[in-house]
């Protein structure tokens, strides 16, 4: 440090946008959140091996197709930023809605698992398995829920070609999302 | 156009009206933590006696009284105040700039954080009680609630510092987005004033920290609503995760709320000494050192709570080697006194304070620190000296140091100094004559959280140190009336600050008292680091950030 | 300060009370070093008319090794106090010396419950000696608890013994003590619990190798009526 | 709040339906390495999937490769947090002692 002025230097900023940089930072929170519950999962499920049979109650081809099913959200999801940086808003709404409809389709399918669970008797007392399992998968939902209306308001704005940067702002939230659920699947439903 | 008073004044978006919502509501809150402090040091020195004020204490309202004391200190106090609070008001002044990166986000925090108060408070008078649990929120007794009868009060509990938690994470996001993109031109990282490197230290700190104890938030919320086991043995959940969940978030909170008031130390010591600070590289890496080892120290708080003795001794070395990165800042500041031509106003005092008092807190630790003296020490009334001299200093004593300090630039005008002598001076005394008698009662073995240190035989001779305590604590209370009449008084009839009233060298100093909408007249270029005081080239005394080069000692005052 | 330290009674109390000393002397030595500093130039620096401050930004080595060289002191100090407090928290907790005596102590909201071995030594038999709030050792003998608990986590707190231990639920932890004097000790709980907290509280009777003997034989007709 | 695209911000864009084939083609191999006979080695194999799959993800749906050093950081952080917690925890909770 001098007392003497200086030069300017030439930029002193990241050169990040700062919607984008501050759902970055949002981002890095969530990572944390869920990271830590993962955390506590697999530390838990170390210590009980036995929990192996509850797991396998759990349909790895349901969930399988839910992989699918968001992993295809994901696609389309970065194909509407992709339009909107070739200036084809239209398209771009287009895919929107399709990603909107994936993340839906992923709703239904996790609402009849949760149903075909509990006639199971597989409630989320039944065992402390089944408890992290309702409680992962249902924070994770409450991240799709979040995400559709996100996402719904992003598109209302995009079809009068407003806001049109928000749509990779969403898309990097639905990513991260999709990322979560890529480590909920062979945790809950594949390792044993 | 002038806006309406609800813009203005309720649902604001500019960055100083939220910063005094956030300050406001965390004074607020303080009186009432102060209270609660009041009447169980009562129950402490006279036990049994009806408390003036308030009645009689029985044990679970007593454990109600010191669960809810620790818990609006730490998040409705310290962290509205000192990070939402200063951070809001000097972030965007420090920086340079208009206002948040994120306006509406700001305001978004603050009614979250609105909301999870008047939660918590709620909380006194729903059937049962309010949380007893202890502010740390062990389970299994706060998992279920049978074992301490409050049902609705830990409920909340929860809701409360799950959403005050929301309204920080938003907040600090906003202020990490903020710094690294919105600083003025030529305003490098290394020329920021150091406030706003503790602020952006805290707000990573928290980040990063508070994850895994939402997600433990979410598994004791489900313990106690829906019945699971997550922290219960016999469902084969473990209590243990939980305190380490915790704690894991609670080391790295007591840098949260400590970094920003050691920030206020910084800013006001250059100004009033007139000197630059000494070794700023060196605070900043010292700094993140700190910040990077407290998330490797947090079983230190959990020696004694059952977990494998093997993992004691690597957390203790890593909590003593704490020690070091503080033990330079403290030195650093002693050395920017050195050779300096110190003025002492209130905000000096405290300031100063701030160092002697967190000089004791700092060497205490390391008698909590050593895994082998914390099996004697742990959950004595030496650590809640120890804590008391750490956070209380670097809560209040900053937070009233910043007040008087940057009073200016929140009205426009300037606090009575003579008050502000007066508050200091009886502060002070009446703090250390709270807190020094608990280290000894901690030597002797006063454990804490107990309602009534009569049922053990062996303290029996020691509570005349508690009853002194209990007379520091009501002086200590008493001696914030100077303050309260100070801040309104001064707020509508001091006298009127000009825009540089401490002929300080930082970007906030250029703006009108109090800054308009917007900061800044004209968007302000940096030339230099942020303490350039008494130069040895020119004949002032001090030299701001933004006069540019060959204008030297053209500096004008107020 | 050492002086407001209950009685020592234990065998390795005395190895505590040497750590406390031996860091109180160092950190004490270091807080009124670094106040006097600071009072000092408090003073001696005060504004004065005519008189400027000097331009000393720290940002050289030789500079700031003013304030690194007491941190590296103090670095040295830090792991001097680890190295002494090593072997006091080795000998507490990770060590566990052949017990001629074992109990188990069982926290509950709110009070303590011993088991103590009858005759045969043994826990755990038909003839365990059941006690709520007296737990009763012979002096200088190796006691070994194990520590249990019904509901919430306790702590098991001797302040005279210097001795301390969470009782986690869920988990049994182990521990040891040898009381070095006859006597009758408080024992408490030092973790919040509930709202009996306050009021948790038990006593160690230490006796003597006989009186323990006759003690034990004397209370099997107790544990028979208990039975019923 | 009022950016508006081209500026330096942005990135070049990836072939995004080859990634999502490698990722349904990852998803299959995920799931068969989960009918490995051996525990251990089938959890490896199945999280080294996984954790490619979200590489993917991240580096290439969230352009997380050309961001610069700083975005980059902020989410190792959080990730070495993660870690931090996981290892810290172990010898406790895994291997608790007696519970």
């Amino acid at each position: 440090m001098s007392n003497h002025a200086q030069p300017l230097p030439a930029k002193i900023t990241t050169g990040v946008p700062t919607g984008r940089l501050g759902i970055w930072w949002f981002l890095a929170g969530e990572t944390v959140i869920f990271g830590g519950l993962i955390v506590c999962y697999v530390l838990l499920r170390l210590h009980h091996p036995e929990w192996a049979e509850h797991a396998a109650h759990t349909s790895w081809i349901v969930g399988g197709i839910n992989t699918l099913v968001l992993l295809t959200s994901s696609l389309t999801m970065v194909q509407a930023f992709k339009a909107v940086t070739e200036g084809k808003t239209q398209r771009a709404v287009g895919l929107l809605g399709v990603t909107w409809l994936l993340g839906l389709a992923f709703l239904v399918i996790k609402v009849f698992e949760y149903t075909h669970e509990i006639h199971g008797g597989y409630t989320i007392l039944a065992n402390l398995f089944w408890s992290f399992y309702y409680l992962m998968t249902g924070l994770h939902a409450l991240h799709i829920i979040g995400g559709l209306v996100a996402i719904a308001v992003v598109m209302v704005r995009a079809r009068k070609g407003k806001d049109l940067q928000r749509v990779e702002y969403v898309g990097l939230y639905w990513h991260l999302v999709d990322v979560v659920w890529i480590f909920l699947y062979p945790l809950l439903y594949i390792a044993s | 156009m002038e806006p309406s008073f609800l813009r203005k004044y309720v649902f604001s978006v500019d960055h100083k009206m939220i910063a005094k919502q956030y300050m406001i509501t965390g004074l607020v809150m303080a009186v009432l933590g102060g209270y609660l402090a009041y009447v169980f040091r009562v129950q402490l020195a006279w036990p049994g006696e009806s408390v003036p004020g308030f009645g009689p204490v029985g044990e679970n309202v007593y454990n109600a009284l010191v669960t809810m004391h620790g818990t609006i200190m730490v998040f409705w106090v310290a962290m509205p105040i000192l990070l939402a609070g200063f951070g809001n008001l000097l972030i965007p002044l420090m920086i340079g700039t208009d206002d948040m990166a994120f306006p509406r986000l700001n305001m978004v925090s603050y009614w979250t954080f609105l909301v999870s108060s008047l939660l918590l408070v709620a909380s006194f008078m729903v059937p049962g009680g309010a949380a007893a649990m202890g502010w740390t929120f062990y389970p299994p007794l706060s998992a279920r609630a049978e074992f301490t009868g409050v049902i609705w009060g830990g409920h909340l509990w929860i809701l409360a510092v799950a959403l005050e938690f929301a309204s920080m994470l938003m907040g600090g996001i906003n202020f990490l987005t903020t710094v690294v993109n919105r600083r003025a031109p030529g305003l490098t990282m290394f020329r920021l004033p150091l406030m706003i490197w503790m602020l952006i230290s805290a707000s990573v700190l928290f980040m990063f920290s508070v994850g895994p104890l939402i997600a433990g938030a979410f598994m004791l919320l489900l313990d106690r609503t829906v019945g699971t086991g997550f922290f219960m043995p016999e469902a084969g959940g473990d209590p243990l995760l939980f305190q380490h969940l915790f704690w894991f978030f609670g080391h790295p909170e007591v840098y949260v709320i400590l970094l920003p008031g050691l920030g206020v130390v910084t800013e006001v010591l250059p100004v009033s000494s007139r000197k630059t600070i000494f070794g700023y590289r060196a605070i900043v890496y010292s700094t993140i050192v700190a910040g990077l080892l407290s998330f490797v120290v947090w079983a230190h708080h959990q020696f004694i709570s059952g977990i494998n003795p093997n993992l004691a001794l690597p957390f203790s070395i890593t909590t003593i080697l704490i020690s070091v990165p503080f033990a330079v800042f403290l030195f650093c500041c002693i050395a920017t006194l050195w050779r300096g031509s110190i003025r002492f106003t209130t905000a000096m005092l405290f300031a100063i304070a701030v160092i002697a008092e967190f000089l004791l807190g700092g060497v205490t630790g390391i008698v909590n620190g050593s895994a082998a003296a914390d099996i004697y020490m742990h959950d004595t009334y030496f650590v809640v000296a120890h804590f008391h001299y750490t956070l209380f200093q670097a809560v209040i004593l900053a937070m009233f140091g910043g007040i008087y300090h940057w009073f200016p630039k929140m009205f426009g005008r300037m606090m009575n100094e003579g008050l502000g002598l007066a508050h200091f001076g009886l502060t002070i005394v009446f703090f250390n004559l709270t807190f020094l008698p608990q280290f000894a009662l901690g030597f002797r073995g006063h454990h804490r959280r107990i309602a009534n240190p009569e049922s053990f035989d062996w303290l029996a001779d020691m509570q005349g140190l508690n009853v002194l305590s209990t007379i520091g604590s009501i002086g200590l209370l008493l001696a914030q009336i100077p303050f309260v009449i100070n801040f309104f008084h001064s707020m509508f009839a001091g006298k009127q600050a000009g825009r540089n009233p401490w002929q300080a060298t930082t970007l906030e100093w250029i703006t009108p008292s109090p800054p308009g909408h917007g900061n800044f007249e004209e968007a302000p270029v940096v030339y230099r680091g942020p303490y350039v005081y008494s130069p040895p080239d020119s004949e002032k005394d001090w030299r701001p950030q933004h006069l540019p080069a060959g204008l030297e000692g053209t500096e004008t005052a107020p | 300060m050492l002086s407001w330290l209950p009685e020592n009674v234990s065998s390795y109390g005395s190895d505590m009370d040497s750590l406390l000393r031996l860091i109180l002397y160092i950190v004490g030595v270091w807080f009124v070093l670094a106040e006097v500093v600071l009072i000092g130039l408090l003073v001696v620096y005060r504004k004065k008319p005519g008189k400027r401050a000097a331009w000393v930004p720290g940002s050289n080595l030789k500079q700031l090794s003013w304030v690194l060289l007491p941190c590296v002191v103090i670095l040295g100090l830090d792991l001097a106090i680890e190295a002494a407090g090593a072997p006091v928290w080795h000998t507490i907790k990770q060590t566990l010396p052949d017990p001629d005596l074992t109990v188990r102590v069982s926290g509950k909201q709110f009070a303590w419950d011993f088991t103590h071995p009858g005759e045969d030594g043994q826990l755990d038999t038909d003839d365990d000696i059941k006690s709520e709030f007296d737990l009763y050792v012979p002096v200088d003998s190796v006691v070994q608890f194990e520590l249990v608990s019904e509901d919430v986590i306790h702590s098991f707190w001797l302040p005279h013994l210097r001795l301390k231990q969470d009782v986690v639920p869920g988990r049994s932890i182990k521990g040891w003590f040898e009381v070095t004097k006859e006597g009758i000790y408080p024992i408490a709980c030092a973790e919040l619990c509930g709202i009996g907290h306050t009021t948790m509280g038990a006593r160690l009777h230490v006796q003597s190798l006989e009186e323990h003997r006759i003690w034990v034989q004397s209370q099997e007709p107790l544990d028979e009526f208990w039975e019923e | 709040m009022n950016e508006t695209l081209g500026h330096d911000g942005d990135h070049p864009h990836s072939n995004y339906v080859a990634v999502w084939t490698v990722l349904v083609v990852l998803l299959v191999l995920g799931i068969a390495v989960g009918f490995v006979g051996n525990p251990v080695l089938g959890a490896v194999l199945v999280f080294s999937v996984a954790t490619v799959k979200a590489f993917l993800v991240v580096t290439i749906y969230m352009h997380l490769k050309f961001e610069p050093l700083l975005v980059r950081a902020i989410i190792l952080c959080g990730l070495a947090c993660v870690f931090i917690v996981l290892i810290g925890l172990i010898p406790d909770i895994v291997y608790g002692v007696g519970h």
